[in-house]
């Protein structure tokens, strides 16, 4: 009736798959971001589904997958909030959010 | 909430948290200041009390640990108070460096300072750290900080690409630790090192492998190791000199406090491994330095090196597991990576506190050719360099020679004798351009278009002293200054 | 065994005369400021004051052998503790060495007191006689020294100042570089010495000459080998010191120093070294006959080539240069066949009669105003009565004319050569042929030099007769020369053989081992066929004499007319049969040529080359590194990513 | 009184209080400096006295514990000296005043970094010898290299900053090698005594001995340099101002020779048994290799420092003969070469801060210019080339006697460096000095002055004493080497031992086959 440990984890790899593949992938520096955001759901995800199987072999819910999620999504806020006061600060100084406009440090 | 749960959390927890409660307070205290005109004249000196208080109570630690608090999380013990030492100072050193060194952005100072007394909170929980969920706080109380600060000079492009640029790749480290980390709880079901310890044999499975290997990895990252180094020269180059000492010393100090309490949770076929990921570091931080022409960027390069030499001990500390000399190699390898990073923060602290001093007298500075001749100048300056930069390349009577000396004993006792061989010409390599240093400021003569630096900055030359000072008393008398702290 | 300080006094008092003498070169260059003619010329009288100093002693050292001591030892001090034995300072005066101080400190002594004439006038005059007095000290020490390292010191030691004597005039250049060929040359020698020295230290434990020379007889049969191995070698070292082939080609160069110069360490003293060590070791050279062999093949070959150069020479002190290497050449001959006595009185007389020519010479070429090719010269006989008289007298005596100390030191050689038999003939042989060539280059010297017409320019050119103090020596030697052979007159003749008598318990040893290889005799001839090679050597003596004479009494005719008939003999006997040469394009170019070889291609390219190689490598591999990072983040993404990958599986394999 | 430590930190002592003293003027710094070294040459002279000729052991130890740390070994701070060490010392604490006095001739500037970096230099040397504790000696071995580096690299000639970091780096490379293997050696033994140390290595096995004696041999053979580790020795020397060139070939050099025999042969005696042949022959080949060196050079300060090479080959020679007079002559001829080569180059340093050329070419005829010049520079040359009488002679006959015993061939090859030793420095000595003068800026050169030559007459004197009466210089070292000699006998031993155990089955096994 429950969904398996191993599918969560198969889905939490692919939406971390997915959100790497972002990350490689994409220059602009919003949707870099929200790769990574989806990179923390995934170990989010995972967390709650290793919580989960591991209550149900013990028997009884461990504080430690919910409470480090819910530490995630916090730390995730603050970094949403510092990365995006840089993105700004970036933007005011070159106009472009693409990190492909990044000054190179080699000449 | 049950009061009680509370109680048992707290317990003791006074003593073992004092530190980050004086840094919590004292960041406030900061904030508070710089808000309220009429405070102003408490302002200069709320860090150093700040850093003194946290200092003094790290200190306490030492001779009287205050064990394992917060439900066993965090472990207050001498060595997180010993490496609590080592974090203030290269905080101390960096809040020191940064006096006078900004020009636009010195309304804002007070915001720096906070941030600045941020950074060190999250380098005590990782080296205090038990689980890996407050290993994920204090990672990230240290590195939202340091994003910031680096971006600190919003009006140069350089300053906040390299906040970005640490931003980016930080966030996408932390990322990866994790899902490293979610794979490790979903597999053993603990999060604390013990119990990740204590299941070592699953970890070899394909997922505890991957986990694991998140998990170094965000760890490498931090730390600088190859090939998770790339972003250091041009971060430490962009962002302030004060930010990149601080990112140099302390932000290394950290991951290696908290990778040697993981050394128990790997398993010891892995110390050959790490070895060589050491070895390499080493080699391409030394090779990459070689051709360097701007400071920051050299030091960047060269602490990539630093943070292979480091990786050695680590590996050493691995490799002797299961042996029966295992305590024996552990606790040399918390000497040595103890005496390694304190060496290294006075010593790249004090180049780099240098460097920022200097440029004061323009940003040129940050360029080596600049520094041609300055011994007939600035004999102090000079001096000062030297006596550092030959820290580093590990020569003796000073704290980076036993630094090199401990780490290198630490690999051979775990029998890595090939490896720390390999190491140790590498260093070879890496005087090749610490010697490059002390030619142009001594055997070279001064450029004939360069003013005589005039900058004078007492605070600067102070740390500049006392960081001196240090690498010497770490070099000669290390008994002295660690005995007892380690003791 | 008694020891006693004053032996050291033989040695020191010339040590000491070249300390002060030095002082007063010091001096006069101190003075040189005010007075640029300065010189130190109270340097003679103190020099020659040691020079008697150390003749006195010696003379009392003889005195106490003829009182029946069998040796008289110095005080001894210890030297080089090489841990097996200790090497020590310490001089013996035995029957050999005292000859050898009398005839060193004797003709010395006439020398310095010549130079102090000859010399006057030179800048260089205290220096000179500094140099001179150290020279002669040098050979004390290797003629006393008990052991053979003393020896060696005084070996090297007169190496050092014929180095410092030939290159005394260095402004002019050549005799600079002719001082530095005599001393390479000669420490090639040096070489051969301290291996040969090496192999006896191994074989005696010692290098005392008592302790080798006592041992000798009773070393065990399958050393003989080493033994004779270390003759050889002590015989390389004296082929470099006695001016032997293939090492002979430093001497005729060096006649680039002074006049009195040559004639102290190129005939009376330094060249002779050679033949002393072999006397002096004579059981070692005696135990190994093949080496007698070489020796004497050695010496007639040095005898015959040097003999036939000074044929054609047409520099005064070129002819007698080649003259003293084909008498070297003699001296060992005679050694070759065991005459060891027989050399040391050829020592003794040519040191007589050649000193007398050098010096003869070199009133010559200051009568002259430094002309020395006799081409040049001619008719010399009326300006220089004394010169020519004595040198006449040396000149006879070297040719070997009846009665006089050459004839009979010579003939003892040879006949001692003809009575020994087998290869021996060959070298009598030899020897015969060289005396005749002996007689004809002296007498053609003294008819170019004092017959004839002037062939001087005599506007420029006034000869004048040399000073008392330089003829007074030269009639003191002529008196020896003439008189020398009564040291050892023939056995036909019925009169003890004074040096024979006297050197006996020396060379006892040798003889005894020589005669037991041949069934316990020494050669011996019939007085019949003594008297048969007493006649053959007078008349080839007088034959080639008269000739000689006779045909270049004219002048330079009889020469112009042996260069038109056979330019090439002519031309490769005045040039030393082409040796020098050979060895300049053969040795010294290959090797200098080698060297900078080595130093460019093989040192500087090759192994610094690879030094700086894996710096450039470290260089460029560096920049390659460092080009990695390049500021692209999202490459560093990928970088990252694969490596966190690469971890995991690194972690698996491990695992698994 | 702590004698040993005096004399290895009155020189740091110095070195501070002259950096930091309120004098202007040049002179006084020089005097300073010259006043530390002559203190310290004092202390020398003590040691000297105080040394016991009988004893073959470590004395006038002084030891302390220096520090522990958890995990790592406990480390002494313990100094000693003994016959290996003595001359060294002594030889140190005569050549410094002699070299604090001559940089007055050629360092013109920055006369307070000279004389802090020369006393530094000092301390460091004197710490190599005297240290008997491992690490301690490791610690002032890389010391050593920092005074020099910026000795050659401010005061040097046109190339020296490649010739300094090439000198640091060459050595670096090697000594570091020596780091580890002295961390593997510390800690399989237990201890960072030498003589512990020295005890514990001495009853390993072949394959242990071999492998620690190759990580320190290779340190030593760089810095003596052996062949063909050599090539940043011309440059260093060219390179160096006199007082560097006078140090690096004094003292500095001998570091590696020293080294080859307290850590190589006493500490390894069955590796340095079996690797003595490779040794002699490198010895051997050098001596010729640097001789013919020598001969190709144009440069007179190269052609010396090409002669080190080939002098320094007679020293790892007859060391590594293996016999009393080989070692005693090796001991002896670090000496020699000290103060030989030292007097060359200090002329030659004079001659150029007259002249400002190195090139043989430049000069000629220099003996009538400056005839007390000439007169200490042929005499240098003689004591370099051996001259009996003088001091090189006796070393170099003592090697060769004593490496003659070990292999005749060798000795043979060993002895023309006799020849050739005399060609290129006589040529030398010829292209300067004789002949006409052929230059005219040659013709006013002032001749040497007083104080020149007082610098170079106690040099020349102990050549001399040490070339008549080397008794007292040889007796001092010879318990301490006769005991090497007595290891290295019983090495011998063991490995024959080991050799007949390894031989016999192989013969029963043959005999079975039969």
């Amino acid at each position: 009736m429950s969904v398996p440990t191993e599918q969560l984890l198969v889905l939490s790899a692919l939406l971390f798959s997915i959100g790497v593949a972002g990350f490689f992938v994409r220059r602009n520096v919003i949707v870099v971001l929200m790769s990574i955001e989806l990179m923390l759901n995934a170990a989010n995800l995972a967390f709650l589904a290793g919580a989960r199987h591991h209550a149900s072999l013990a028997g009884e819910w461990q504080a430690e997958g919910p409470v480090m999620v819910t530490f995630v999504i916090a730390v995730a806020a603050v970094e949403a909030a510092v990365g995006l006061a840089l993105v700004i600060a970036y933007y005011r100084r070159k106009r472009t959010v693409s990190l492909d406009q990044l000054t190179p440090t080699l000449d | 909430m049950n009061p009680e749960i509370l109680n048992e959390l707290y317990a003791g927890a006074g003593a073992a948290l004092a530190p980050l409660l004086w840094l919590a307070a004292g960041l406030s205290a900061v904030l508070i200041a710089d808000v309220f005109a009429g405070l102003k004249a408490v302002r200069p000196v709320l860090v150093p009390l700040t850093l003194g208080g946290a200092a003094w109570s790290a200190g306490a630690l030492i001779s009287d640990p205050a064990g394992a608090v917060l439900g066993g999380s965090f472990l207050a013990d001498a060595r997180t108070g010993a490496f609590a030492l080592v974090f203030l100072a290269s905080a101390a050193l960096a809040w020191a460096q940064a006096r006078r060194y900004y020009t636009e952005e010195a309304p804002f100072l007070g915001e720096h300072d906070a941030l600045l007394l941020t950074a060190p909170m999250g380098m005590i929980l990782m080296a205090g750290a038990q689980d890996l969920i407050l290993f994920f706080v204090g990672l990230e109380l240290l590195s939202i900080p340091l994003y910031c600060l680096s971006a600190f000079r919003r009006a140069r492009t350089e300053s906040v690409e390299a906040g970005l640029r640490y931003f980016v790749l930080g966030a996408f480290g932390v990322a990866l630790f994790l899902m490293g980390a979610a794979l490790l709880y979903t597999l053993t079901g603990s999060v604390s090192l013990e119990g990740l310890a204590a299941a070592k044999e699953l970890l070899a499975s394909p997922m505890g492998a991957t986990g694991l290997a998140l998990l170094l990895a965000s760890l490498f990252f931090k730390a600088g190791v190859a090939p998770f180094h790339l972003w250091v020269p041009d971060v430490y180059q962009g962002a302030p000199t004060p930010i990149a000492s601080l990112m140099a010393t302390g932000t290394k100090a950290a991951a290696f406090a908290f990778l040697l309490r993981l050394v128990p949770a790997l398993p010891a076929e892995a110390g050959v491994g790490l070895g060589l990921v050491a070895v390499v570091t080493m080699a391409i931080g030394n090779l990459g330095a070689l051709g360097q022409t701007d400071l920051k960027r050299l030091f960047a390069w060269s602490g990539v090196a630093h943070a292979g030499t480091l990786l050695l001990v680590i590996a050493g500390a691995v490799a002797a597991g299961g042996t029966d000399h295992q305590e024996a190699v552990r606790n040399a390898a918390f000497s040595a990576t103890l005496l390694y990073v304190a060496a290294y923060a006075f010593s790249a602290g004090g180049a780099l506190g240098l460097v920022a001093w200097m440029e004061a007298d323009g940003e040129e500075y940050r360029s080596l050719s600049r520094w041609q001749g300055l011994g007939t100048v600035r004999p102090g300056v000079a001096a000062g360099m030297t006596l550092f930069a030959l820290s580093l390349g590990g020569i003796p009577a000073t704290g980076g020679f036993l630094g090199k000396w401990l780490a290198f004993s630490t690999a051979v006792r775990a029998e890595l004798v090939p490896l720390a061989v390999l190491g140790a010409l590498t260093s070879v390599v890496a005087l090749g351009y610490y010697l490059r240093i002390v030619v142009d400021l001594w055997m070279r003569p001064r450029p004939e278009d360069a003013a005589a630096p005039s900058a004078e900055r007492p605070l600067a030359a102070f740390a500049a002293g006392f960081s001196a000072a240090m690498v010497l008393a770490l070099g000669v008398a290390p008994g002295l200054l660690l005995g007892r702290l380690i003791g | 065994m008694d020891t006693a300080p004053w032996p050291w006094l033989i040695p020191a008092a010339p040590f000491l005369g070249a300390l002060v003498c030095g002082l007063l070169h010091v001096g006069a260059l101190r003075r040189r400021k005010a007075d640029p003619e300065a010189a130190g010329m109270l340097a003679g009288p103190v020099a020659i004051a040691a020079m008697a100093v150390a003749f006195a002693v010696s003379l009392k050292g003889f005195l106490e052998l003829q009182g029946g001591a069998a040796q008289v030892w110095s005080t001894r001090y210890a030297w080089i503790p090489v841990g097996e034995f200790t090497v020590e300072w310490a001089l013996v005066i035995d029957r050999l060495s005292s000859l050898m101080t009398l005839v060193v400190t004797g003709v010395g002594l006439l020398i310095h007191v010549y130079a102090s004439g000859y010399m006057k006038g030179d800048r260089g005059y205290a220096k000179f006689f500094a140099y001179l007095n150290l020279f002669v000290g040098m050979m004390l020490m290797l003629v006393l020294s008990a052991n053979m390292v003393g020896t060696f010191v005084g070996w090297e030691g007169v190496g050092l100042c014929s180095y410092l004597l030939i290159g005394f005039w260095y402004e002019k250049g050549w005799p600079a570089e002719a001082a530095q060929k005599a001393f390479v040359v000669n420490r090639i020698g040096d070489a051969a010495f301290l291996l040969g020295m090496f192999l006896l230290a191994g074989v005696f434990g010692t290098l005392d000459y008592a302790g080798i020379n006592a041992n000798v007889a009773t070393v065990a049969p399958e050393q003989l080998g080493l033994l004779g191995l270390a003759a050889l070698l002590l015989f390389g070292g004296a082929c470099g010191k006695s001016a032997q082939i293939p090492l002979f080609v430093w001497l005729p160069d060096a006649m680039a120093g002074p006049t009195p110069v040559s004639a102290l360490i190129h005939a009376a003293t330094m060249v002779t070294s050679g033949i002393y060590l072999v006397v002096r070791l004579n059981p070692l050279f005696a135990s190994a006959p093949w080496v007698l062999t070489v020796i004497g093949a050695v010496g007639a070959a040095t005898a015959f080539v040097a003999g036939s150069s000074a044929l054609r020479q047409r520099d005064l002190k070129g002819v007698l240069a080649y003259s003293t290497v084909s008498q070297l050449g003699y001296m060992f001959l005679a050694l070759g066949v065991g005459a060891f006595t027989s050399a040391i009185f050829h020592v003794v007389t040519h040191a007589f009669f050649k000193a007398l020519l050098f010096l003869g010479a070199g009133s010559v070429i200051h009568g002259m105003h430094e002309e020395q090719d006799m081409h040049r010269m001619g008719g010399l006989k009326r300006h220089m009565p004394r010169t020519y008289l004595t040198f006449l007298a040396g000149a006879s005596a070297l040719s070997g004319l009846p009665l006089l100390s050459g004839f009979f030191s010579k003939d003892e050689i040879l006949a001692y050569a003809f009575a020994s038999g087998g290869v021996s003939w060959i070298f009598w042989g030899v020897g015969i042929v060289t005396a005749a060539m002996t007689a004809t280059y002296s007498w053609r010297m003294v008819a170019l030099v004092f017959f004839g017409e002037e062939r001087f320019d005599a506007q420029a050119v006034h000869p004048h007769e040399s000073p008392a103090i330089m003829t007074g020596p030269l009639m003191v030697l002529a008196v020896l020369s003439i008189g020398g052979g009564l040291l050892g007159l023939p056995p036909v003749l019925h009169v003890p053989h004074l040096l024979d008598g006297w050197l006996a318990p020396v060379v006892e040893p040798g003889k005894e081992l020589l005669a037991a290889q041949h069934g316990g005799h020494l050669p011996h001839l019939s007085h019949a066929m003594e008297w048969v090679l007493l006649g053959l050597g007078s008349a080839i003596a007088i034959v080639c004499a008269r000739r000689a004479f006779l045909a270049h009494r004219g002048g330079l005719a009889s020469d112009e007319a042996f260069a038109a008939r056979q330019p090439e003999l002519a031309s490769t006997l005045a040039d030393a049969w082409g040796i020098d040469r050979a060895y300049k394009l053969l040795i010294v170019q290959p090797l200098m040529t080698g060297a900078s070889a080595l130093a460019a291609l093989f040192d500087l390219a090759l192994i610094d080359g690879a030094v700086n190689g894996i710096a450039r490598f470290a260089g460029t591999s560096g920049e390659r590194v460092a080009r990695q990072a390049d500021g692209r983040v999202a490459g560093y993404g990928v970088v990252f990513g694969g490596a966190a990958a690469l971890l995991a599986a690194l972690w698996m394999w491990i695992g698994a | 009184m702590p004698l040993l430590t005096l004399i290895t930190f009155v020189p740091l002592l110095g070195a501070v209080l002259l950096a930091l003293a309120p004098l202007k003027d040049d002179r006084a710094l020089r005097l300073g400096a010259l006043g530390v070294t002559l203190v310290n040459a004092v202390l020398g002279l003590l040691v000297w006295q105080g040394f016991d000729p009988a004893e073959a052991g470590l004395q006038l130890v002084e030891s302390t514990p220096w520090f522990e740390l958890p995990g790592a070994i406990a480390v002494n701070y313990s100094l000693g000296v003994d016959g290996i060490s003595i001359l060294m010392v002594a030889l140190t604490a005569f050549l410094m005043p002699v070299v604090a006095l001559s940089a007055s001739g050629h360092v013109k500037q920055r006369v307070r970094e000279f004389v802090v970096w020369l006393l530094v230099m000092e301390t460091g040397m004197m710490g190599v010898f005297l240290a008997s504790d491992l690490v301690l000696f490791y610690f002032f071995w890389e010391i050593s290299l920092v005074p020099l580096y910026f000795m050659l690299g401010i005061w040097g000639g046109s190339r020296r900053l490649y010739a300094t970091v090439k000198f640091f780096l060459y050595t670096l490379a090697g000594s570091l090698v020596m780091l580890v293997a002295a961390i593997a050696l510390t800690y399989q033994a237990g201890t960072t005594d030498l003589a512990r140390l020295t005890e514990w290595a001495g009853m390993q096995d072949l394959t242990m001995q071999g492998w620690l004696f190759a990580a320190f041999a290779l340190a030593f053979a760089i810095k003596v340099p052996v062949l063909p580790f050599h090539t940043w020795l011309p440059d260093a020397h060219t390179e160096a101002p006199t007082s560097g060139s006078v140090i690096l070939a004094g003292v500095l050099l001998k570091m590696g020779t020293y080294g080859l025999l307290r850590f190589g042969i006493a500490m390894f005696p069955m590796a340095a048994v079996e690797a003595a042949p490779l040794f002699m022959v490198l010895g051997a080949v050098g001596i010729v290799y640097g001789a013919f060196l020598a001969m190709a050079q144009t440069d007179v300060k190269r052609l010396v420092a090409c002669s080190s090479v080939s002098h320094l080959g007679y020293v790892v020679l007859g060391m590594f003969a293996l016999t009393t007079a080989g070692l005693r002559g090796s001991v002896l001829q670090m000496v020699n070469h000290g103060l030989s080569t030292g007097l060359l180059f200090l002329l030659i340093g004079m001659i150029y801060e007259r002249r400002h050329s190195r090139e043989l070419d430049a000069y000629g005829g220099i003996a009538k210019v400056m005839p007390t010049f000439a007169f200490f520079f042929v005499f240098s040359v003689l004591s370099s080339v051996g001259l009996p009488g003088l001091n090189g002679f006796v070393g170099e006959w003592m090697i060769l006697l004593g490496s003659f015993e070990a292999s005749p061939t060798l000795a043979a090859i060993a002895v023309t460096g006799v020849i050739f030793g005399a060609v290129y420095l006589l040529r030398a000595t010829r292209l300067m000095l004789f002949g006409p003068v052929t230059h005219e800026e040659n013709e006013r050169l002032p001749d040497l002055d007083a104080r020149e030559i007082g610098l170079l007459a106690p040099l020349c004197l102990l050549c001399v004493v040490m070339g008549v009466m080397p008794g007292p210089f040889v007796e001092r070292t010879a318990p301490a080497l006769d005991r090497v000699e007595a290891r290295i006998q019983s090495a011998r031993e063991q490995l024959e031992l080991a050799a007949t155990l390894h031989d016999a089955p192989a013969v029963a096994g043959e005999e079975r086959t039969r």
